[in-house]
């Protein structure tokens, strides 16, 4: 009930949202923000009630009730569908990830929403509210049906409040998923219906399709169906043009949101459900897809460093980053898929904390034209050194969280593939070259001293130190986040019984 | 025939009175008002009538079978006559300024629906699919302005009178063959005389499916169905969308497995010929449309494409017929949901239909945005819609059929479709300079009370999966 | 006292994150005090952890806490200590304490004040923990932090796009090293299963043997990382550009510390070095071939700075060829002395340079030598060391890299020939900026004196300079003993001659003027060589066209996404058919009926012709 | 009555003839009323087969359903001879081609 909770506090909270606005215009904001933050709390609290937590006793996955939480109640018995929620480190990390992003994504738009103000709180607070879904539903039914309408709102931040290519943006995200979404529909429906003819039962939960008996063939193209739609949303090469448009067009809560959680339900199916489900067809496909995160990595890097626009830039490296996620999870040994979390933990702040910047850059300078830029260290020299920070993080320093990440996935996978590795470690270097290259634009050269430009005041500090904090924690003493996401990781891979090479 | 074969026949007695007492009262008063009332409450009896019924369920002499099924649809054909008619209230004119001949049209149509989706036998059908067409032309070229409603009801009137002979023509070959009429009879004698003569079974069955296709509109008997839904005041734009292609389905799905049709191979070929291509085709055709209602009626052609599915994959699934009604239900509401709004928005001015004259509908009036986007992401098939609950249905049963090449037809043309879905939409959350609110307490409510449904039956289908099982 | 280590780096880093946070709270004295006194206070605890070292010779680990621990793989953050630690850890504190205070004067005008002094801590705390780490991923740590370190600080005046420039080239093409070293871990984590130092030399005396392969390509992988860091052959061309920094920077990060740090982490890991010959030969080839090339070009120069930075390339090749021929000691002794020699030499022009409103030219300088007579002294004592001449620090370090390549079998002795054209070079290209800068005539005038802030880390340096020879450098425990076998004398002689001669040619043609070059410099080929070596070879050039260009290029290519043109051809296809669609919808009625006509055909088609 | 006893088939076949010629009529001619007539000749070859079905197979279903497709081909006409004639005033032509406003 708990879990449900978590949500139904989202969804009630957006409704208020809606109609606090006739209380005034700023008032939504606070009410958002208010609601998260409630939110969040209410989890910590449940957590902290929670005695495996300490133990961490290691969830086998075909048994819900070795999970943190499960929650399970009847929706459609015609078809086996149920409302089953459950819990386990991975989703936990998500879940709380989430909620702390979707605070900062509030604070990154606590100025720059100027018309509606009520619903786009609404449609930050309902996309929240579909991604717990999305990492709690172990219901393949729930799981799609959140999958899906998380898009909804998300499109309508797009479309109603982005930027000046708003339509073409919104629509190329929605279809992309969708279209994508469909494929896994059509993939989830498959497998029930196998298992249903197997068995005679119809069942839609995660625990009960795990030992669903398939013929090779068919779980290869069923794998494939997930596999698509997740590999949209990661965005892995070379299904990540959706990106970039709606990362420019979005509107700075949007892009945080996008790039900070909803490309995370990508890498989540992946480890959740489509290796899980079909291992074997998996092995037989990890090839391709480490190719495919390989070709992210390094092309990623490339369109990031020919961009001349802010967020462009941004929207690229995360397709890049997000290559290492596709890497860690197809190395699949427990130090890539370690890392794999890692990453998707840490590029979630890292990435955040730059489109906040090119939120507020924009709100200043309105554009995001790197061409246009140049010297704002001089005149904001707060918002520069913040800027540095996350620059530095994204390309992989020592000592902040994503370094971590990729290290872990670099050397899983070089246990695995060493020539895969030798090539997605140039994305170290490619890495550094556009990270560099978007400081040099925008913070460093010629300063414009006529600029009159406000430094970051005390929220955006807050919201950052906030971020920064959290690198720095997960880059010099990860350990805590590695001992939540280890039993998970760990019974993944024996579940799976996929013994790949290495010393491991 | 006795009383309780006259019970199982309430909902086409009153709808029958109702025509009845409507033309007596215009011959007394002309009186809009008042025909308006009559309309209302012969429906509601009518669909009283259909609960009723139920306890009588029979075969009324050869012609007609009432059944649980039937009644459903019954049921659902008056209830889009009763939206079509809150919302024809004040929506267009006719010549004479008043409109109650119009009235006694709509409920002449609603019966002939009734009858079809009831009818067991050729006679009937072709009698209630006449009635319902017939009633049609003349509800189309009702309003007096503009020359687009009468060049619609011309195309409608001559196509769908080749379509109705291409029929009867195929229904002669089938007698000819069988010497049988009825459905039932049809299918116990088709076996037999395909032996001895192929080629007439066949030839009819083609013609039949043709007739039926073109009602339908599917690829390539589609062509009527822009400029009909365009051309058509709104109001009966909804109600061919709904009623008139309900009914047919309905009739087509009774053909279809009364005369036990599947079992020929080369008819579940071409049907899944015609499927593909309208799935596909539709999209297509919808893509750019600027017209919403031309739009919505090229999606409607893809939406029967994927109705087909279901027919064609009949006999790999245990759920075919909750399937097929469940996505004609969810069509019916969400057709009428979309219509409803149009409705409202475009009023009288043919014109008024174009997308960009959507723009802004979100500050304006949010509920019927609201609906109108429900309504939308059910056409799309979005989850807590009925359109994904429907679509859902549609490829279980496709799965179950192994139907893996109309199932990426489906595919293809439903992401091809999520474009102008959702182009409606975001044309309606763009900002325009027109952003005064316009309230329209009727509307509201019906927009309200049927995105309701929608999502009630996307979200909470469980209650009414049970029903139709039971059906 | 032991556990207390730990504070050495934190002390500089929790000083350097205050003034980047209270920046603007803090009085210019304050950030002064803060940034020389963390490292002071932090040279103060090396000092006290160095004597009881030399009390008690005894190797500990303090281990903080766990870093990462996935699998079997685990990495502490933890701390070695030993008498090579305690070498690194004096130059980098020691020096480190009279660069800051040096730069206390140097920066007073700049208005980021705050923002250099945090960087400078930043980097000494990095460094340390480079140099302490008791594993090679705190190690890489480490070594990133310094080249972000390195990074900020060249480009510290962002205003100068051209900084920028030379920042990122630093950064990056050192990253290419770091990625080698990465995969260099990768590669001993993968094959002996630990990134500990010292379990790593155990591991590979279970599993290796001399000559392997895999011990050569880890080598490598590790002598690339060395490679980049250090500005060796063939990515050298970042250190001359990174001159772009405040001059204190350049003395403290690109001479005496950060850019030896390959030297370091060779010797540190020597024993894997041990397991493969031929990366020790490489090694020293690399090492060699970069002291020679860097040699002729400083040659040329006549930006101070670089001359200075093309010299530091030069000496720290030497230490490559000592690492490469086994002289481990000698490799870290010069690195000592190089740091206090190359410090100097680097305050001393930061003098000039901040004395002469930011002139880099040494032809535009001249006639110093009355002007500014401390920094005379200096830059003489400096040159005097850097040119080994007998006596001075340099002296010893270098002469033991030379007898010690001479006892190499084989290549030994054109090993300590290359050496020797070296030292020459070296001999010359120094005395020509002391005779350019210092002789001569006055061409401009200085305009103010240096202050005691930067007379006291001058003269302290002198001091080292000349004297360092004499400190005994306490790592006989760490390296193996050298079989040292003394030479030939006339190997000795010459070796200790070679220097004076160089200075002697360069007084004879840049102050004397009795040997008359100008007939043979200005011939053509001597034109084009000079023009060659002033290009640093051209090796810039050639990167600009194989890599930097090619790479440029392909991201303006793909800047507008070729993947999406599928998905535009998608839906190019898409809009043609709705396009040729619609305009079937012509609104005829006969076309209609026509349509429907074929579509009865084609049913007819199809059921009839199964029947 | 031996005489009579036509073939179904033949029959068929001149109704197939019958219902052909009134589609290439529908196909073919452009003025409405041309067009109706097509329509009455399609639906009365149906009704003809019908009537010579109801005969092979000695039922009187065959001319019932002759009789319902009078009516309703006679309903079809009425309704459509009252558009011809709004058609008539308001586009000022029979020419069905004219009625092309709506297209797309």
């Amino acid at each position: 009930m708990l879990m449900i909770n978590l949500i139904l506090i989202l969804l009630i909270g957006g409704v208020v949202a809606i109609f606090s606005e006739r209380l005034g215009a700023d008032v939504p904001r606070k009410v958002a923000l208010a609601v998260v933050i409630i939110d969040l709390i209410y989890l910590l609290i449940a957590l902290s009630t929670i005695p495996q937590l300490e133990t961490l006793q290691a969830p086998v996955p075909s048994d819900p009730e070795t999970w943190l939480m499960h929650y399970s109640v009847e929706w459609i018995p015609a078809f086996g569908i149920k409302i089953e929620l459950a819990l386990d480190g991975l989703s936990m990390l998500m879940v709380l990830l989430t909620l702390i992003l979707g605070a900062v994504a509030v604070s990154a738009s606590w100025t720059d929403i100027k018309v509606r103000q009520g619903f786009f709180e609404a449609n930050l607070l309902w996309t929240l509210a579909g991604v717990l879904g999305v990492f709690m539903a172990l219901d393949l039914f729930l799981f799609f049906l959140f999958w899906e309408v998380m898009l909804i709102p998300m499109y309508f931040m797009i479309a109603i409040w982005g930027h000046e290519n708003r339509g073409y943006a919104a629509m190329k995200f929605f279809i992309f998923t969708q279209a994508s979404g469909l494929l896994m529909l059509v993939s989830i429906l498959a497998l029930v219906v196998i298992h249903h003819g197997n068995t005679g039962v119809w069942t839609f939960s995660y625990f009960d399709l795990l030992s669903a008996q398939i013929a090779a063939q068919t779980a290869f193209w069923l794998m494939l169906g997930f596999f698509v739609a997740f590999v949209v949303k990661l965005p892995g090469f070379p299904f990540h043009t959706w990106l970039p448009d709606a990362h420019t067009q979005a509107p700075t809560a949007g892009s945080v949101i996008l790039a900070g959680i909803l490309l995370k339900t990508g890498a989540y199916g992946l480890i959740r459900f489509a290796v899980p489900l079909f291992p074997q067809a998996s092995m037989e496909f990890a090839p391709v897809a480490l190719w495919l995160g390989v070709a992210g990595v390094i092309y990623g890097a490339i369109l990031a460093f020919g961009q001349t626009d802010f967020k462009r830039l941004v929207a690229y490296s995360s397709v890049s980053h997000m290559g290492f996620v596709l890497l860690g999870v197809y190395a699949w040994n427990i130090l890539a898929l370690q890392g794999a979390v890692m990453q998707m933990v840490a590029h979630g702040f890292s990435t955040a904390a730059l489109f906040m910047i090119a939120g507020s850059l924009q709100e200043r300078l309105h554009t995001r034209d790197m061409r246009e830029m140049g010297g704002l260290w001089q005149n904001m020299p707060r918002m520069g050194a913040i800027a540095m920070f996350f620059i530095v993080a994204s390309l992989g320093l020592p000592g902040l969280g994503n370094f971590v990440a990729e290290f872990l996935v670099l050397l899983g996978l070089f246990q695995v593939d060493r020539l895969l590795a030798v090539i997605a470690a140039l994305g170290l270097i490619t890495g550094a070259a556009y990270s560099l290259l978007l400081m040099q634009r925008s913070f460093q050269g010629e300063p414009d001293e006529t600029r009159q430009l406000v430094d970051f005041g005390t929220r955006e500090m807050l919201t950052m130190a906030v971020m920064m904090t959290a690198l720095i924690v997960l880059g010099i003493y990860p350990q805590p986040i590695l001992d939540i996401s280890r039993p998970v990781v760990e019974s993944l891979i024996s579940f799976s019984s996929i013994v790949t090479g290495g010393s491991l | 025939m006795n009383g309780s074969q006259m019970q199982a026949l309430m909902p086409i007695l009153m709808l029958s009175l109702t025509a009845i007492v409507l033309m007596i009262q215009a011959s007394i008063k002309r009186d809009e008002k008042a025909t308006w009332i009559i309309t209302v409450v012969g429906i509601l009896l009518a669909l009283w009538g259909a609960g009723y019924a139920r306890d009588f369920s029979q075969p009324v002499t050869i012609l007609l079978q009432v059944d649980n099924w039937g009644l459903f649809f019954t049921a659902l054909v008056l209830l889009a006559s009763l939206v079509t008619v809150v919302l024809s209230q004040d929506s267009f004119s006719s010549e004479g300024g008043s409109k109650e001949e119009y009235y006694l049209l709509l409920v002449l149509s609603a019966l002939g629906a009734v009858i079809l989706i009831q009818s067991s036998h050729m006679a009937s059908l072709l009698l209630g699919m006449e009635l319902m067409g017939v009633a049609l032309y003349a509800m189309i070229a009702f309003p007096k302005k503009g020359l687009l409603p009468l060049e619609a009801a011309v195309k409608y009137l001559v196509l769908s009178g080749c379509a109705s002979a291409i029929l009867l023509f195929g229904f002669a070959l089938l007698y000819a063959a069988t010497g049988e009429l009825s459905y039932k009879g049809i299918g116990e004698k088709a076996a037999l005389a395909y032996i001895s003569n192929p080629l007439l079974v066949m030839a009819g069955t083609a013609m039949v499916t043709a007739g039926i296709a073109f009602k339908l509109s599917l690829v390539p008997f589609h062509m009527w169905t822009p400029d009909v839904y365009q051309g058509a005041p709104t109001p009966v734009t909804g109600f061919l969308a709904t009623v008139s292609k309900g009914a047919v389905f309905v009739a087509l799905a009774r053909i279809y497995m009364d005369a036990e049709l599947h079992q020929y191979e080369s008819l579940i070929l071409a049907l899944s010929v015609l499927a593909a291509f309208s799935m596909l085709i539709g999209n297509l055709l919808a893509l750019l449309q600027e017209d919403i209602k031309r739009l919505l009626a090229y999606s409607s052609i893809a939406h029967f494409g994927y109705l087909l599915i279901v027919l064609i994959a009949l006999t790999g699934s245990e759920m075919a017929s909750e399937a097929v009604t469940f996505y004609l239900a969810a069509y019916i509401l969400t057709t009428l949901g979309a219509f409803t709004v149009i409705a409202r928005v475009s009023r009288e001015d043919q014109q008024k239909s174009q997308i960009s004259e959507f723009e802004g509908l979100f500050w304006r009036n949010k509920i019927q945005a609201t609906a109108l986007t429900i309504a939308m992401l059910s056409f799309a098939g979005i989850p807590l819609t009925a359109g994904f609950m429907a679509k859902f249905f549609v490829i279980n049963v496709a799965i179950q059929g192994s139907h893996w090449f109309l199932l990426s037809a489906l595919v293809i043309g439903s992401a091809i479709g999520i474009y102008y879905y959702l182009r409606i939409i975001f044309s309606m959350s763009k900002t325009s300079g027109n952003d005064i609110g316009f309230r329209d307490r009727s509307g509201d409510i019906t927009a309200l009370l049927l995105t309701v449904l929608i999502l009630m039956l996307g979200s909470w289908p469980q209650p009414f999966i049970a029903f139709a099982g039971g059906l | 006292m032991r556990e207390l280590i730990g504070l050495i780096p934190l002390i500089p880093l929790l000083s350097s994150a205050t003034l980047m946070l209270f920046a603007g709270h803090l009085s210019r004295f304050a950030i002064g005090l803060l940034g020389v006194g963390s490292v002071g206070i932090a040279a103060i605890l090396t000092a006290k952890m160095g004597i009881d070292f030399l009390g008690n010779p005894e190797v500990f680990k303090v281990t903080l806490w766990t870093w990462m621990q996935v699998g079997t793989f685990s990495s502490d953050v933890a701390f070695y200590f030993d008498g090579l630690t305690l070498v690194m850890m004096s130059v980098i504190t020691g020096v480190g304490f009279l660069i800051h205070l040096f730069s206390t004067e140097f920066m007073e005008e700049d208005v980021s004040y705050a923002r250099y002094f945090a960087y400078l801590n930043m980097f000494v705390a990095a460094m340390l923990i480079l140099v302490m780490a008791d594993n090679l991923l705190l190690l890489y740590l480490g070594w990133e932090g310094v080249g972000v370190c390195s990074y900020l600080l060249v480009g510290f005046w962002y205003q100068n796009s051209a900084n920028g420039y030379a920042a990122r080239k630093a950064f990056i093409v050192t990253r290419i090293g770091d990625t080698l070293m990465a995969l260099g871990l990768f590669l001993l984590f993968t094959e002996l299963g630990t990134l500990d130092i010292q379990a790593l030399g155990d591991a590979a005396k279970d599993k290796w043997q001399v000559g392997d392969s895999m011990p050569l390509i880890a080598c490598l992988l590790i002598l690339g990382g060395a490679v980049g860091k250090s500005a060796q052959l063939p990515l050298h061309t970042w250190l001359p550009d990174a001159m772009a920094g405040p001059t204190p920077v350049s003395a403290l990060i690109h001479a005496a510390t950060m850019v030896t740090a390959g030297v370091y982490l060779i010797a540190r890991t020597h024993e894997l070095y041990l397991f493969a010959p031929i990366a020790m030969i490489a090694v020293a080839l690399v090492g060699l071939a970069t002291s020679l090339m860097a040699a002729f070009t400083a040659l040329t120069q006549h930006d101070i700075k670089r001359i200075l930075a093309y010299s530091t390339i030069s000496q720290i090749g030497y230490m490559f060829l000592a690492l490469g021929v086994g002289a481990w000691t000698a490799g870290i002794f010069h690195l000592m002395t190089h740091a206090f020699f190359k410090a100097l030499l680097f305050l001393g022009s930061g003098a000039i340079i901040h004395c002469l409103h930011h002139e880099h030219n040494i032809f535009k300088m001249g006639g110093l030598r009355t002007r500014m007579p401390v920094t005379f002294w200096s830059f003489m004592i400096g040159s005097a060391a850097l040119a080994a001449l007998p006596m001075t620090s340099g002296f010893f370090s270098k002469d033991q890299i030379l007898l010690q390549a001479y006892q190499v079998d084989g290549i030994g002795p054109w090993l300590w020939f290359g050496g020797l054209v070296g030292a020459l070079l070296t001999a010359v290209y120094s005395f020509r900026l002391v005779f350019v800068v210092f002789f001569g005539q006055v061409n401009t005038e200085p305009d103010k004196d240096t202050g005691w802030r930067m007379v006291i880390p001058l003269s302290l340096l002198c001091i080292l300079a000349m004297m360092g020879g004499w400190i005994i450098i306490p790592v006989t425990q760490v390296f193996p003993l050298a079989v040292f076998e003394h030479p030939a004398h006339w190997v000795e002689y010459v070796s200790i001659a070679v220097p004076i001669v160089g200075v002697i040619i360069a007084y004879l043609i840049f102050l004397g003027g009795q040997l008359k070059v100008d007939v043979f410099t200005n011939s053509f080929v001597m034109q084009k060589l000079q023009q060659f070596w002033f290009s640093g070879w051209r090796i810039d050039w050639l990167y600009d066209q194989l890599l930097v260009r090619p790479y440029y290029g392909l991201a303006r290519a793909l800047k507008l996404e070729p993947v999406d043109n599928f998905y535009r051809l998608v839906v190019t296809i898409s809009q043609t058919f709705n396009q040729w669609l619609s305009a079937g919808q012509s609104g005829q009625m006969r076309r209609y009926i026509t349509s429907m006509v074929f579509g009865l055909i084609v049913l007819l088609a199809i059921l009839v012709r199964a029947s | 009555m031996e005489g009579l006893n036509i073939p179904l088939n033949h029959i068929l076949l001149i109704a197939s003839l019958l219902f052909v010629i009134g589609m290439l009529g529908l196909m073919i001619r452009r003025n409405i009323i041309f067009i109706l007539m097509s329509l009455e000749v399609m639906l009365n070859s149906a009704a003809l087969a019908f009537v010579a079905a109801g005969a092979h197979w000695g039922q009187p279903d065959g001319q019932i359903v002759f009789m319902l497709i009078l009516s309703i081909a006679a309903a079809e006409v009425a309704v459509g001879l009252s558009l011809v004639l709004q058609v008539q005033r308001r586009f000022r032509s029979l020419d069905m081609d004219s009625l092309d406003w709506m297209r797309g």
